[in-house]
């Protein structure tokens, strides 16, 4: 307790940036969410990123 | 093995009541699991009964029975206030009953059976659940357990009707006239302001420089200074070393800055820290691994080294916290469920109900150069805040912490009214990634406190309208 | 022309110190322009004078005085309640000072110039200042127009020291025995209360189906009940007639429900709407086209029909929103300074600072069907939250629109203890277009106001843990 926590990258590189429901979206598409760059602010991965991503590499995105 | 002890088949078993438990047990049955309860004494574990719920019951009688007289400023003037404390514990304990009350009936409306007893080991497919009179083995598929704290009692200072923990200080039967609290975590200073306002001479004793130490230095100092007004007495770098007992309390011999000094109380409350709940479950006898602080370890999605054993709450890592409890059940039930769950959250708020009230979500500034950041630290008064004016709550600030080369929410931390409140939006704003342009350009209401927010989100990028450069 | 009558030349000339005006002024400047503001009465606009600061203050200080003897339950009990309202009005003038000051301080910090005066458009480049002795021409190279509006007056209820505006009630020397309010929208809401729960027997006549029409029908019900407990007579399809004067106030004829029925009071409040104030500005002069209700007709970036010209705050369309003003402010700021601003949100928060608390944003469930959206509509209640029932304020609910087919959020509604400081999360998601699952996996803290946030989202999701689907 007392310890504020943050639980991104701990390099001070942030990787993943995306809302908690596209993090989500990733996991149940089988994406690694850290392989993509986001194009929202910040960096931010959309939805739509996903979805354009999981079409370029259809068959990469197996664990 | 008892005569007639068949052992009961469930299908996911949950061990404790707590946040974690409750939590985790509904979800799992919304999944579709079948799934039991059991819980050795009070539904809704700490949080609803010693924790979380009565504690801020407790604060907010105080909070009322000391502010009653305060609004002379504004015109308005009390006759003599009275506290009856006994009163303030009943209502105290019908707030309790009626959220523990909830809980039982959520647990039977989703189907969740509950049983009465305590929960012990055989194997890593067993339990036996014992109760006053009897046990009874438990097969179960999947096990969720949730069995939580308990303070820590210092050797020294045993538990009696004068040395108290938490849930012994939310019990009393009346405002003691003098209590001596060891420990300034945010147990410790939520339950000693709640007494101070109630009427009680305080004296808190903490071991390091500064109360909270947790969190920022000038937000605990704003809760010092606000003590401080109620009269309560704050040593710092006090380390209690032995107590006596005395007719109506106790003396407290404790070194402080390196100096002796002895302290009176008719009560004593020691809030040292909390230990999990993992000494006597038996579950080395489940193959469930344990580091060396007690706590289990777990994987993303809070499975233990026993496959179909999971573990939430307070005894494994992490902040001690009622939302990470309920956070981590939601991710174990729907792991069992076979969904791609996992402990994937951005940062866990935490909030002390301390006047005013503090709230962190994220990095602090330190931390987050600690961590390689290159950041902006950017804050806001409460005191250029109408809304804050118009409620005659104008003390504090909130601080954001965003990263230099693009404005990422990093942290951000609040001391003021209603902090609990406006920390939703940072939660939601680190969660999703989001910039002080982001909150900047969000049109917040007028006049409320989240304007602060965005205000302060203004100054970060540099213009702010509500204060100077 | 007025021999000595040199035009001075300014670079950015505002026009109204309001919210929308001294915004734009700060953010102008702060942008780089020489910044020019005029005001012909008070610096802050209606909304710091006599608007939403006063009027919150004065509802703070009702909701104090109502209530001072209210936690008897909690076992707080408090001798006789006295009201001086000599010193509320004191106090909520302090605070009033405190923002007007610390407006005029800000604009000065930020280099903007100010003049008293009225100002009036001689062409599109130029206006005259007038203040009581001299009158000066201002040649601008752009200007923004942020003249707000004022309570419109009935022909048969004319101002006098018995009939008065918003501005009358929030100035009266003492609580009036009686008070009559014509109109039941916020503001006669508001200030309704704020007079009730300061002693007055107050009724009001609303002509609609139901006061607060601009809200959900569920939300404003919550607010009569509360009006109905503090003794407040509401009528609703009432028209008032005409009035007479009497002895110490006045009495109101009105048809209510097709019935003629008469009402006494001391003070009449007549709240019916307010206009724009852009009759004496010479407008047309400047070549700035209007609608047929008086509002200036401006493009996405707030500029009016004259190119350099630009309008913000309550004389253009939208709702009359100190917030609304101030982001429309920064805009045409941004505009001048030839940024790419344009009016971009999603949504414009709405807040009732009744009891309870109204907030409101983005869609309601009507609103989105309307506009052919398929929705789910999910509701949480007050009495399930930890936090509201350890306030002792556990009346009310939040709802959540979203779209069906991926749980984005498009409205969210709260009736409820601080609905005002809860709005800001729903805020922030919808301009930030979340959806329900965003916010269910959002970690909010335990015990607060904002977990009800997160659990209506799991009701949208079918998942709520705290109440039984
Ligand atoms: C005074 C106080 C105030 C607090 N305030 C806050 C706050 O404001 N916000 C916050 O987030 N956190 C707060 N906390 C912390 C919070 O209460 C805990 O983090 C939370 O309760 C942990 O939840 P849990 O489900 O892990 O365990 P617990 O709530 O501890 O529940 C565990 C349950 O398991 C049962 N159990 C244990 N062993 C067995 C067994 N063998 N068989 C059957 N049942 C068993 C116990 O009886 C208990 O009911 C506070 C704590 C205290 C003491
Ligand atoms: C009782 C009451 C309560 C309210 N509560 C709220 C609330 O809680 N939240 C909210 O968002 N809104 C509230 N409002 C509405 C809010 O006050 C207005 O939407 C807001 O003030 C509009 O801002 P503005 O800058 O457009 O104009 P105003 O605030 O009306 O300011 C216009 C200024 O221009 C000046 N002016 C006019 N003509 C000239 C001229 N020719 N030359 C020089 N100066 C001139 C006026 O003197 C005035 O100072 C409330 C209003 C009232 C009456």
């Amino acid at each position: 307790r007392g310890q504020s926590s943050i639980n991104r990258g701990s390099s001070g590189k942030i990787k993943g940036l995306a809302t908690p429901y596209v993090r989500q979206l990733a996991r149940e598409m089988n994406i690694r969410i850290d392989d993509l760059q986001g194009t929202g602010p910040a960096g931010r991965i959309l939805e739509s990123d996903l979805q354009s991503y999981s079409k370029e590499s259809p068959s990469d995105h197996h664990t | 093995m008892v005569v007639g002890d068949f052992p009961e088949e469930v299908d996911t078993l949950v061990i404790g009541s707590g946040p974690g438990g409750y939590v985790a047990a509904i979800r799992a049955a919304q999944l579709g699991q079948k799934v039991t309860i059991v819980e050795k004494e009070n539904m809704g574990g700490v949080c609803l009964n010693v924790g979380c719920i009565p504690s801020k019951a407790l604060i907010e009688a105080g909070h009322r029975y000391h502010n009653a007289g305060n609004s002379d400023e504004m015109g308005i003037s009390v006759g003599e206030v009275k506290l009856d404390f006994t009163k303030v514990q009943d209502w105290k304990q019908s707030v309790v009953k009626k959220l523990t009350g909830g809980v039982e009936g959520l647990l039977k409306g989703n189907n969740v059976e509950i049983v009465k007893g305590e929960a012990y080991f055989v194997d890593d497919s067993s339990v036996k659940i014992m109760d006053d009179k009897s046990s009874q083995t438990y097969k179960f598929k999947n096990c969720i357990v949730a069995t939580g704290s308990s303070p820590i009692e210092l050797p020294k200072f045993k538990w009696s009707d004068k040395v108290v923990s938490s849930t012994g200080a939310l019990g009393l039967k009346e405002v003691p006239e003098k209590m001596v609290v060891i420990g300034g975590g945010y147990i410790g200073i939520e339950l000693g302001s709640a007494y101070a306002n109630l009427g009680s001479e305080v004296t808190i004793l903490e071991g390091t420089k500064s109360i909270l130490p947790g969190f920022e230095k000038q937000m605990s100092q704003l809760v010092a200074k606000r003590l401080k007004k109620a009269g309560v007495t704050i040593k710092t770098e006090a380390f209690a070393q032995e107590m006596e007992e005395t007719d109506n309390g106790v003396k407290v011999k404790a070194e402080v800055k390196g100096k002796e000094e002895e302290f009176e109380g008719n009560v004593l409350l020691v809030t040292v820290g909390r230990r999990a709940n993992t000494e006597e479950l038996g579950l080395e006898q489940a193959g469930v691994e344990m580091d060396d602080k007690g706590l289990v370890k777990i994987d993303k999605q809070c499975r233990t080294s026993a496959d179909n054993i999971f573990a939430i709450g307070d005894i494994v890592a992490g902040p001690a916290l009622a939302h990470k409890a309920s956070y981590e059940a939601k991710v174990a039930a729907e792991a069992i469920a076979g969904e791609p769950a996992e402990i994937d959250y951005t940062a866990i708020p935490e909030v002390v109900f301390s006047g005013p009230e503090l709230a962190s979500v994220g990095l602090t500034e330190q931390k987050a150069k600690d961590e390689g950041y290159d950041v902006v630290a950017s804050k806001f008064p409460f005191q250029a805040n109408g809304r804050a004016l118009s409620l005659n709550e104008s003390e504090g600030f909130l601080k954001m912490v965003t990263r230099k080369e693009d404005g990422l929410v990093l942290g951000v931390q609040i001391a003021g009214h209603n902090a609990s409140d406006m920390i939703s939006e940072a939660c939601v704003a680190i969660e999703a990634g989001m910039t002080a342009e982001d909150l900047a350009l969000t049109i917040h209401a007028h006049p409320s406190l989240g304007e602060i927010t965005m205000e302060t989100a203004e100054v970060a990028l540099g213009m702010p309208i509500h204060i100077v450069k």
